[in-house]
């Protein structure tokens, strides 16, 4: 019955399972996984959803059609320049989850190693890792990501970049608090005694306990990744070759939708950014108790 | 008439899993001045019980049916105001995590002044002056009254929380789980003061526990419990010497007796039942070394074994024969396989 | 240093340096949580180590596994000296004979491993067996701590099962790969009295069968009368009485082990137990004044108590005491009852 | 990134040429074409839009390189051989009424290292036309010398020209007399007549304005921004100023006098005093024309090293006596210079000798000029406020003249329909919104005029394909600067095709041949002039040329 | 504290000079002469080695000096000096009442624990999160100001209004009138964390022994609420207020441009954008001081509010 082979396959499965369930298992987060899901669906089929192409200047006999209301054949009007804004926000999600996801991923990857090595290391790693830390919380985001933006040009990967040298922070000290009472956890010492590795008791002991942890804050980062965009955006400082949710917003306003009470410019962009970062606090059970649990110190 | 009379008290969770009966048909009393031990395993209701005399159960659990007579009153029924100003002025309670029962960000008399001032209608003066008292009377130093909770060790934090439970006189103590964290000195330090106290001050007690010995050391009654249910009780000194429910008698094995070196250790194998899908019949059934076809189908009633000794088991006619045979150790390892 | 002891260990210290909170600078001050410790055990034998909340017992038993580095004194391991061990060869190899019992069941496995990955762990880290081999050492260990059928538990997770059941799977994955030594600390105090005879009764069979020597803490002195050969009473780092377990519970010669012995109740309403009334101050392990430790609770100091620290001398065969009064007056107070401070 | 990223949009209809030539060495690269961003300049970043699509058609590959205004001057002006295409603008100043400035400093090959010919235009023969019309003092020969000069840009087309604008200035009608508000061609009513004459029409004495930019100095030696020269017109009075009519009249001269073509006499008003209450003098007005001679005040060294020198002849009248004729020394000298108190600058400029520093940066704590105007408070990146001098010889209706920072343009229109400001004098965003805006509400009138400024990219001379001028003929030609003002300006714009506006009637040329005729016509003088395209439609250096700059 | 700063100068000073481009053109402004030029390459000790010019820089820094502006072309200090204290008052009123409402609404919501009331509330709580900043800030402009005319659109105070100091603003009510709607804007973005860490220390802190414990007294439940429960929750709210600042910082970034605020964020983002380098890093640099500080603060008060962290 239990041949190693077919033991592995069905941990495998379990696993798998197990990580389905974690989604069924609360209403929030499985609003904010259908959400993820359905960005992810218009991420692929962008080119076939979006009716035009977001750049393009639309002419009708040869004349701009710029400021169209919303109608049947452009649902959400055109822009000033008479760019389709319904493709726009179609294609608006390409560069909202590029960004949002590798932004997530590395502060994800970089705070929880962190998090790991100086909550396991207690000590001189600790300390060190900790006073990085602390000189990361001492640094302002926003002017931060601007500064660099600045100097490496405007491009969403140097927001990117922004947020995996900084963003790691809070991360890295919630896996920290979580690892040091994961490591005071017998198990941890079990191994320990068992002759496992420090690498070892790190990666195969520790990880698995605090990675729906870091995994929550990967989903929140997401959504400070999108943000973000949209404020560097705003501001002025955004990648103009892209048309990112941020951009259409930053165009809306250097454009006077609002004064135009164009809504169907100035809000769409903004609702949908707003559902993207809600999918991530949502995934996040939908609330902030894990997201600070405590920033007691240790 | 008796201080507290719980009748068929039964006490609901209500779960993801469905109702879990925690508390089912308890009824039990307790003479002024007297105490009575309740024990059983984690799990089984002992402090579901207790939360429900006094009404301060999780919010998802309630009261589902029968009677807490106390003074003749029935707290089940009286408004929630009646029963705040019922708690602690005549009953008050020991919670079983007593360590961390004091607000960590107030200084200890605080709690003191607070009761006494709002429920005891002192000014703040009396109030610290009581305070002194009570410290005194637990034998705590005077001076640490102002310290903070987390200043003291366990054994004085549990000192300190008995002091506060005595500070509006009241006519009942329920001690739930005093003494488990602490040290065998202290605990027994901690036991003989309230045993101290409550025969000074003529004050009733329900003193929770799953150790056997506390009880047999501190009560006068006891009340075993198993899986919601009261399966055996009446004076310590028979149930102990007599057990008369194949639990109880399981227990006895159980425990390690200092003063019996050779006494060889019988557990009880298995575990108890789920109290959301509770088997029908007698709930021990499933680990009873002794059980019949009739106890999977019936619910034994308690019966009256002796003067104020009661037992809940089919087979009590020959009870004195099984009490015999539950002392093999053979007679245990049979009933999981 | 006879061959057959399989822990020998002298004067073994553990002191740990105190962290200022705020501002975390060592202030120099240590505690002193062990405070030079002496027993051997031999092959197959049982020592209970018992004491008050904060002794030094756990410490002593993390020595014993090189969970912590001793700060002085030695420590031999079936014959060699193991007290600084480095080389990472050499810590698998101890630890490949030196396992632990813990407290809490339920915190000493992963939650997030199958009972089958927790005992699988030990296996890979040590490079047992092959896969398939290993799903067959699996099998057995789980049968030895009494688990049948083993396979129904494989893909148990530990909220799944019950602290019996839990504490025997410990013992399993304790067992999987053939340890000489085995440390228990506390290893049935979070078990419901019912079932914790039959953990008891499991390892004292399993130590048996398999010659484990053991290492039993608890500060339940009727356990280890039940678990162990030799007993060990400490007090603030230090052993105060050490013996053959019966000599030691039956005539307890150190006012403290006195005083320990009557504070625990039995299980009977007739046999009540005398008032011990020593006070219950237990100075700070940190900074210790010189002299007994147990010199400001012990109603017989005198002196010489508060100057010097007593030795643990031997009184009756193998039954070691450290008492000024005990070896000066020569058992004067043997039996007068501790009474009053 | 995929489709969110920019595409070649190739339109329906239009048939790309194709042959059978493959001749990768002939492919022109890739040109770059620098614009600011979207946000602070919309028009110019849709505009390259716009060329970047006709010169796809063209056959060319080409993309935005989008960057700050910094980024991109520091580049246009300092590494002048780096670039392709750049957006541009000339802004109006009221001393480019006179056309010299943009006929000479534009485009003689005097200023091809490193003044304002930053293209490299160089053409002798255009050259000695400009410099002719410099000395030139009779006015109608004079004009047709500017005449020729813009025949020959458009002939050559150094600049692609797009539109002139209209400049559009809004004030609040219920605060101010109508007739108060004056209209200067090629500079609109925001201007200095109009702080002048503006006449209150009730309790609100405060003209108020808005500002996007923040106020760097308040200086009267230094050109900074362009809203800190709104304040130095006002505090510091000069000899001369450019008049409604674009012309230079006397301001604190009474009379200006060409005695011969190189010397001119100058008689102050009488009276005037500094805000300190010291009177004005001739020799502080000597002193404010020889100081910057000195190197504490760089930026005005320019406009005074044509004089060589100045007589004080009494209290209230002095004589210049220029190296040589200049045409335009009212505009650029007379009516450039601020006048400034001696005895407050005479130590400031002398222990500025001893420094590192120059004039530029040292700030007044309370500046002390002569002006209509004085200068009461300054929050910084908020507003700076000034009080009318009500003793000086033209003094203002109004109290205060409060210019309010307000760097979202979305707020200043807001502002000067709920009140907030009275009158709206910055406003980069839609005109055709604010015309509607103000249509709807009563109390604000909309005044448009078209700009003496103008819009452009420019193209870089030095480098292939752009030293050819048939090629920048056709890209002028794909240039639809119709659609540009019917699109992106909404038609609060004309379609430019000179250095001059329009706005100045008396110097601009009316005909000019101008390439246009979009995409079929720049092919056409492309394939003329020997251009081909490849298989793939790429369009190729004339054969014989090859690509010489390598990306 | 001082140690974060000097790491957080020398990353800056790094960042500065080490960035693509010409190392030194961050330092000089292009439109200078060439004499001009050298100068300041003199006087910033540019043309010394780099580990040289670290310590010309880091002896300037502890004198206060942080160059002159480009732009403004005078001393940076004095300049960020005078836009600092209308930083500080939007921060410091915006970040009080986020606070205070966040925990009063937290204690609100957990009291309210498992009704429709509940979700509702964290629903639209973590709606002000995720809305991008100057996007509220504009729709409450467009609202509040264009529409309703209710507050002015921009500044800090009405046109031509004086103070003669410092502390006379603080007490007009004018600087309160347009303090108003950039205050709200920051504060419905600070507001989310406070309150949804009070809620969720609240249901902790509501499971805990003492607060049962205050049941069985009979004590009333609003005064458990207050003093057991929320006093114990609103200790780790405390130090998120350090976190609150760094939301806050970046926050006054987008909203001071969208209100035209006369404030730090703005001058920074001003200074990015024309390349006024020295005003930038000394804006980077106050900043990033304010947030140390502030971080320190919150550590201070912490351990004054809880006994249970040791002082000594
Ligand atoms: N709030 C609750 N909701 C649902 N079930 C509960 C709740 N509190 C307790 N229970 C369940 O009710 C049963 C009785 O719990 P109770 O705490 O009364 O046991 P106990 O006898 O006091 O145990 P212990 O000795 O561990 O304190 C247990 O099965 C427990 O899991
Ligand atoms: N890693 C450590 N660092 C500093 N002090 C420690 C450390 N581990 C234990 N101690 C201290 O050493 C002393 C002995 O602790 P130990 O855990 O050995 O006691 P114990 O006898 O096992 O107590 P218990 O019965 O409560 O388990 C205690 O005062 C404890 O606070
Ligand atoms: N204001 C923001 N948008 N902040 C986003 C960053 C959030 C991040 N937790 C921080 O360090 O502050
Ligand atoms: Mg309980
Ligand atoms: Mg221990």
């Amino acid at each position: 019955m239990y041949s190693g082979k077919n033991l592995w396959f069905r941990v495998f499965v379990r696993r798998f399972i197990a990580f389905l369930k974690f989604f069924k298992q609360d209403k929030f987060c499985m609003v904010g996984a259908i959400i993820y899901l359905i960005f992810i669906i218009l991420y692929i089929f962008a080119p076939m959803i979006a009716p035009y192409n977001p750049h393009e200047m639309i002419k009708v006999d040869g004349k701009l059609l710029f400021n169209a209301p919303p109608s049947a054949e452009h649902w959400l009007g055109t822009t000033n320049m008479g760019r389709d804004i319904f493709s726009q926000l179609i294609y608006g999600v390409r560069p909202a989850l590029v960004v949002g996801f590798s932004a997530a991923f590395f502060v994800m990857v970089v705070g929880t190693l962190v998090g790991l090595f100086s909550g396991y290391f207690q000590g001189k790693i600790d300390n060190f890792l900790m006073r990085v830390t602390d000189i990361a919380f001492g640094i302002p985001f926003e002017p931060f990501v601007i500064v660099l933006v600045a100097f490496l040009g405007a491009s969403i990967w140097n927001i990117v970049l922004a947020m995996a040298l900084l963003l790691w922070r809070d991360t890295a000290r919630v896996i920290r608090s979580q690892v040091l009472t994961v490591r005071e956890r017998n198990f941890v010492e079990a191994a320990k005694v068992s002759g496992a590795s420090h690498l070892r008791i790190i990666f195969v002991q520790i990880a698995p306990n605090i990675l729906p942890l870091s995994f929550l804050y990967g989903s929140l980062a997401v959504g400070w990744a999108i943000l973000t965009e949209a404020a560097v955006s705003f501001l002025g400082f955004g990648d103009p070759t892209i048309v990112s949710w941020g951009y259409m917003l930053h165009d809306a306003y250097v454009s006077q939708a609002l004064s135009r009470g164009a809504f169907h410019w100035f809000v769409p962009p903004g609702i949908l950014i707003m559902l993207a970062v809600m999918a991530g606090f949502y995934i996040g059970r939908g609330s902030e108790e894990i997201l600070y649990p405590r920033l007691k110190k240790h | 008439m008796a201080l507290l009379e719980v009748k068929n008290l039964e006490i609901y969770y209500q779960t993801k899993r469905g109702t879990s009966k925690a508390v089912d048909d308890v009824s039990f009393e307790l003479e002024q001045g007297k105490s009575i031990g309740i024990v059983g395993e984690s799990g089984c209701g002992k402090s579901t019980l207790v939360k429900g005399i006094i009404r301060v159960m999780a919010k998802n659990g309630s009261i589902n049916n029968g009677e807490v007579l106390f003074n003749g009153k029935d707290l089940t029924k009286i408004s929630e105001q009646e029963i705040r100003s019922i708690r602690w002025k005549e009953l008050s309670l020991i919670p079983q995590a007593a360590m961390d029962s004091l607000n960590p960000v107030y200084p200890v008399l605080d709690a003191f002044v607070e009761i006494l001032t709002l429920k005891g209608n002192m000014k703040k003066k009396q109030a610290v002056e009581r305070a002194k008292e009570l410290f005194d009377m637990v034998g705590l130093d005077q001076k640490r009254l102002t310290y903070y909770p987390h200043e003291f060790s366990g054994g004085m934090k549990q000192r300190a929380v008995i002091a506060l439970a005595l500070a509006l006189n009241p006519k009942l103590i329920i001690a739930d789980e005093p003494v488990t964290a602490l040290d065998v000195i202290v605990q027994d330090q901690v036991l003989k003061e309230l045993t101290r106290l409550r025969e000074q001050l003529g004050i009733s007690l329900i003193l929770i526990t799953h150790d056997i010995s506390v009880v047999a050391q501190t009560c006068e009654s006891i009340a075993v419990m198993y899986a919601g249910k009261i399966v055996e009780k009446g004076l310590a000194r028979n149930v102990l010497k007599n057990p008369t429910h194949p639990y109880t008698m399981g227990l006895a094995n159980a425990f390690p007796n200092l003063k019996e070196p050779d006494k060889p250790l019988i557990s009880i194998e298995g575990s108890p039942p789920d109290l959301v899908d509770p088997p029908t019949g007698c709930r021990f059934a499933e680990r009873c070394p002794f059980k019949i076809a009739q106890c999977t189908q019936e619910e034994p009633k308690l019966v009256e074994v002796e003067v104020g000794h009661f037992s809940a088991c089919h087979r009590l006619a020959e009870i004195d024969e099984l009490r015999e045979k539950s002392k093999e150790v053979s007679t245990w390892e049979k009933v999981m396989s | 240093m006879g061959k057959s002891n399989v822990i020998e260990v002298h004067d073994l210290k553990m002191h740990f340096p105190v962290r200022q909170n705020l501002f975390k600078r060592n202030s120099g001050d240590s505690l002193k949580a062990v405070d030079g410790v002496s027993f051997s055990i031999p092959k197959g034998q049982s020592l209970g180590i018992a004491g008050e909340s904060g002794c030094g017992k756990t410490t002593t038993g993390k020595m014993l596994l090189q969970l912590y580095e001793p700060t002085g004194g030695t420590f031999h391991f079936n014959g060699e000296d193991v007290t600084h061990i480095k080389s990472k060869k050499d810590i698998k190899k101890f630890r490949k004979q030196a396992q632990l019992m813990f407290q809490n069941p339920f915190e000493a496995l992963n939650p997030r491993f199958t009972i089958f990955r927790s005992l699988l762990e030990p296996l890979i880290i040590h490079g047992i067996g092959t896969k398939e081999e290993r799903v067959t050492l699996v099998k057995e260990a789980l049968e030895r701590v009494n688990l049948h059928p083993a396979e129904t538990y494989f893909e148990k997770y530990p909220h799944q099962m019950s602290g019996g059941q839990l504490q025997r799977v410990v013992l399993a994955r304790a067992l999987i790969i053939d340890p000489i030594f085995i440390v228990a600390d506390e290893p049935v105090s979070m078990l419901d009295v019912s079932v914790r005879a039959g953990v008891l009764n499991l390892m004292k069979e399993v130590t048996k069968s398999m010659e484990l020597t053991t290492v039993y803490i608890s500060h339940d002195l009727s356990l280890i009368q039940y678990m162990c050969e030799q007993t060990a009473i400490m007090y603030l780092g230090k052993i105060v009485e050490i013996g053959n377990t019966r000599e030691v519970l039956a005539n307890p010669q150190h006012p403290y082990t006195q005083a320990l012995i009557s504070a625990v109740p039995v299980p009977d309403p007739d046999q009540k137990s005398e008032q011990v009334n020593i006070s219950n101050h237990v100075p700070s392990p940190i900074n210790l004044p010189p002299g007994c430790h147990f010199q400001n609770r012990c109603p017989y100091a005198e002196a010489i108590c508060k100057q010097e620290g007593p030795e643990l001398k031997e009184t009756t065969d193998g039954h070691k005491v450290a008492c000024h009064m005990v070896h000066d007056k020569n058992n004067l107070f043997k039996e007068k009852k501790i009474v009053t401070v | 990134l995929g489709g969110a990223k920019q595409e070649t949009v190739t339109e329906e209809g239009e048939d790309p040429v194709v042959s059978e030539i493959d001749d990768p060495e002939r492919v022109i690269r890739t040109l770059e074409i620098l614009t600011r961003p979207q946000a602070s300049s919309p028009d110019e970043f849709e505009t390259a839009n716009l060329i970047l699509e006709g010169m796809q058609q063209l056959g060319l590959s080409a993309e935005l390189d989008v960057m700050p205004w910094e980024q991109m001057s520091d580049i246009v002006w300092y590494d002048r051989d780096q670039w392709d295409i750049t957006g541009w603008q000339m802004a109006a100043r009221p001393e480019r009424l006179d056309p010299d400035e943009f006929i000479y400093n534009l485009f003689h090959s005097k200023n091809i290292a490193d003044g304002y010919n930053f293209v490299g235009y160089n053409n002798p023969e255009y050259d000695s036309i400009a410099e002719k019309q410099r000395v030139e003092i009779d006015k109608e020969t004079r004009k047709q010398l500017v005449y020729e000069a813009q025949e020959i840009i458009a002939n050559d087309v150094p600049y692609f020209f797009n539109v002139n604008a209209t400049l559009n200035y809004v004030y609040n009608n219920k605060v101010f007399e109508e007739s108060s508000i004056k209209e200067m061609a090629g500079l609109g009513i925001k201007n200095f007549w109009t702080y002048i004459h503006a006449t209150p029409k009730g309790e609100q004495k405060d003209f108020i304005l808005n500002s996007n930019d923040n106020i760097q100095a308040v200086n009267p030696l230094y050109i900074s921004g362009s809203v800190d020269s709104w304040v130095t017109e006002l505090v510091w009075d000069r000899l001369m100023r450019m008049g409604e009519d674009g012309l230079p009249k006397p301001w604190a001269a009474e009379k200006v006098e060409w005695v011969t073509d190189t010397e001119v006499k100058v008689t102050l008003h009488e009276g005037m005093k500094w805000h300190d209450g010291k009177p004005v003098t001739a020799e502080d007005v000597q002193y404010s024309f020889e100081v910057p001679l000195t190197d504490e005040v760089p930026m005005y060294k320019p406009f005074v090293e044509n004089i060589e020198k100045i007589d004080v002849i009494d209290d209230l009248t002095l004589t210049f006596t220029l190296k040589a004729p200049y045409a335009a020394f009212e505009t650029a000298s007379l009516a450039k210079i601020n006048l400034i108190p001696k005895h407050v600058w005479e130590p400031i400029i002398e222990d500025l000798k001893t420094k590192p520093e120059n004039a530029e940066s040292y700030q007044e704590e309370v500046p002390i000029g002569s002006g209509p105007f004085k200068f009461s408070n300054w929050k910084f990146s908020e507003e700076l406020v000034l009080e009318a001098d009500k003793g000086h010889f033209a003094a203002p209706k109004i109290d205060r003249w409060i210019v309010r920072i307000v760097p979202n343009m979305e707020a200043s229109l807001g502002m000067i329909q709920n009140g907030e400001i009275n009158f709206l004098a910055t406003y980069l965003g839609d005109a055709q919104l604010l015309q509607q805006k103000v249509n709807e509400t009563p109390s604000l009138t909309m005044v448009s005029s078209t700009d003496l400024g103008f819009r452009f990219f420019a193209p870089n001379l030095r480098r292939a394909p752009f030293d050819d001028v048939a090629f920048r003929r056709a890209i002028a030609a794909i240039i639809d600067r119709d659609l540009l003002v019917g699109a992106i300006w909404k038609g609060f714009a004309e379609p430019s095709d000179s250095i001059i506006s329009s706005a100045l009637d008396f110097w601009k040329n009316p005909d000019l041949n101008y390439p246009s005729g979009g995409v079929e016509e720049a092919k056409k003088i492309l394939a003329e002039a020997g251009y081909e395209w490849d298989k793939n439609g790429k369009l190729l250096y004339p054969e014989g040329n090859t690509e010489q700059i390598s990306k | 504290m001082i140690f974060t700063l000097w790491v957080i100068a020398t990353i800056l000073f790094f960042l500065f000079r080490l960035m693509p481009g010409n190392p030194l053109a961050a330092y000089i402004d292009p439109t200078f002469t060439k004499e001009q030029q050298d100068i300041l390459l003199q006087q910033f000790g540019l043309d010394k080695p780099l580990w040289q010019q670290y310590f010309i820089y880091f002896g300037n820094l502890l004198q206060g000096q942080l160059g002159d502006s480009f732009f403004f072309k005078e001393p940076v200090l004095e300049i960020i000096w005078r836009v600092f204290p209308n930083t500080i008052y939007l921060m410091i009123i915006s970040l009080l009442v986020a606070y205070t409402i966040g925990t009063l609404g937290g204690v609100l919501l957990a009291w309210k624990r498992g009704t429709k009331t509940e979700t509702t509330g964290i629903v639209l709580t973590l709606l002000t999160r995720s809305a991008p900043q100057f996007w509220v800030g504009m729709v409450v402009l467009a609202i509040f100001s264009f529409h309703l005319n209710w507050f002015p659109s921009a500044g800090a105070s009405t046109a031509g209004t004086v103070y003669n100091s410092e502390l006379e603003k603080l007490f007009s009510l004018d600087f309160y009138h347009h303090l108003f709607l950039p205050g709200l804007t920051l504060s419905i973005y600070l507001l989310g964390l406070p309150l949804l860490l009070m809620r969720s220390n609240m249901m902790d802190v509501m499971g805990e022994a003492y607060v049962d414990m205050a049941h069985m007294r009979g004590l009333k439940d609003w005064r458990i609420m207050l003093k057991y429960a929320a006093r114990n929750a609103a200790l780790p709210v405390i130090t998120a207020m350090a976190v609150g600042i760094g939301y806050a910082i970046g926050g006054n970034v987008v909203i001071e441009t969208v209100f035209s605020w006369p404030g730090l964020g703005r001058l920074l983002v001003n200074a990015v954008t024309s390349s006024d380098y020295p005003l930038a890093q000394g804006a980077f640099i106050l900043i990033a001081a304010i947030m140390v500080f502030m971080n320190f603060i919150a550590d201070i008060l912490y351990s004054l509010l809880d006994p249970r962290v040791v002082r000594r």
